[in-house]
């Protein structure tokens, strides 16, 4: 599975992708075995409330499921325009 | 409907034009163009705008497309640019032609209310010492209730 | 703040872009532009726009320092033309800056739904063997009342 | 007094502007004295609804009294935008 990082996100835990080897059914497992890693990436998803995440480039939540998702982002929120 | 998410500088004046060219059964055209705005003080040096290439172009579309189902429109155009831009630089702007001014000007303030809290753009503003992203306010968030 | 009222048409994009250059500090600049539509069917030939020479530059004067005193707003501007415009011909603009969108659209429309109802300019369609006046519509009295 | 029409009330009347040697005292009764005159004014200003009043370029209304006023403008009301 492709994992993005932007943003603070991307520079906390010090790389913009990597493919991550996973059984987590969710994406809130998904960020509890990332969390468990390294304190770069507990760094990172320490508050989930200034977090969001994408499943396949769409906006999803933590609850939602990780099944047939080939592409994961976390970012904090947007601020464009 | 013309998305653009570019690197370069637009043409305000060339864009508008052409825009407002093609337009010619519609009434009303309306663009709003967002601008680099110093600091306080005047401390900005840059103002860096990171985005999610792919998604970026799917989210502008989808927004663009709820707001064509939701007002009585014409054509639409988007362009947001991503880099690095400096005070008084344009980073993007919206178009609306419709039929009468109401929906263009409720189309533009729709659009630019979700690219703001929807499209996945981040600023990061760079000063003298320090550099720091712009953190989402909650107004912004607030401002997609209305509609 | 710049007003013009003239026969001869205007440079939308050239407009846009000097005004938008002068909006060094705004972080949003809006531009609204009138379009003569035809009328369905195609039967629109052309729109006399005639208006009361004197009374109009104050009228949209009156307009734009309300709107400056209303919201915080960098500088506008309102171009209007009268005389014989043909179908897709540009009949106006607008044009705010200010630092904050929401400022720079409710200006907008402000100037618009007063321009509309308070700046003396009648038109009158002239079509293939008919011509008459533009009747003003309840929606566009009832548009400022929400201001 | 100058006296201004414009748009189909100048039609109708049929000219654009006047001068008037009247000594009413409102827009109401200057009114009432053009409509006496001729069945043009009388068309003209038939239906004071239809109708808007710039006392010195400045709107007015019907009983706004014309005591120092120099110029009068009767027309429909605006569409301009």
């Amino acid at each position: 599975m492709e994992v993005l990082y932007f943003a603070w996100v991307r520079e906390r835990i010090g790389l913009p992708r990597e493919t991550v080897e996973t059984g987590a059914e969710t994406v809130r497992q998904l960020i509890d075995e990332l969390r468990s890693r390294e304190a770069r990436y507990e760094a990172a998803f320490a508050d989930l409330s200034a977090l969001r995440v994408a499943l396949d480039q769409e906006l999803s939540d933590f609850d939602a499921t990780l099944s047939g998702v080939r592409e994961v982002a976390f970012f904090p929120p947007m601020t464009g325009g | 409907m013309r998305i653009s998410v570019q690197r370069e500088p637009f043409d305000l004046g060339a864009e508008a034009d052409s825009f407002a060219r093609g337009a010619t059964d519609m009434g009303a055209v309306v663009t709003f163009t967002g601008v680099v705005r110093d600091a306080p003080g005047g401390g900005l040096r840059a103002m860096e705008i990171e985005h999610y290439p792919g998604m970026t172009e799917k989210a502008i579309r989808t927004i663009a497309e709820e707001a064509q189902a939701r007002w009585s429109l014409g054509d639409v155009l988007v362009i947001h640019r991503y880099g690095s831009l400096v005070p008084g630089e344009r980073i993007m702007m919206v178009a609306t032609a419709a039929p009468h001014r109401k929906d263009a000007f409720e189309a533009a303030e729709y659009l630019m209310d979700y690219l703001k809290s929807r499209a996945p753009f981040w600023k990061k503003e760079i000063g003298a010492g320090e550099a720091g992203w712009v953190a989402a306010k909650d107004e912004d968030e607030a401002a997609l209730d209305r509609w």
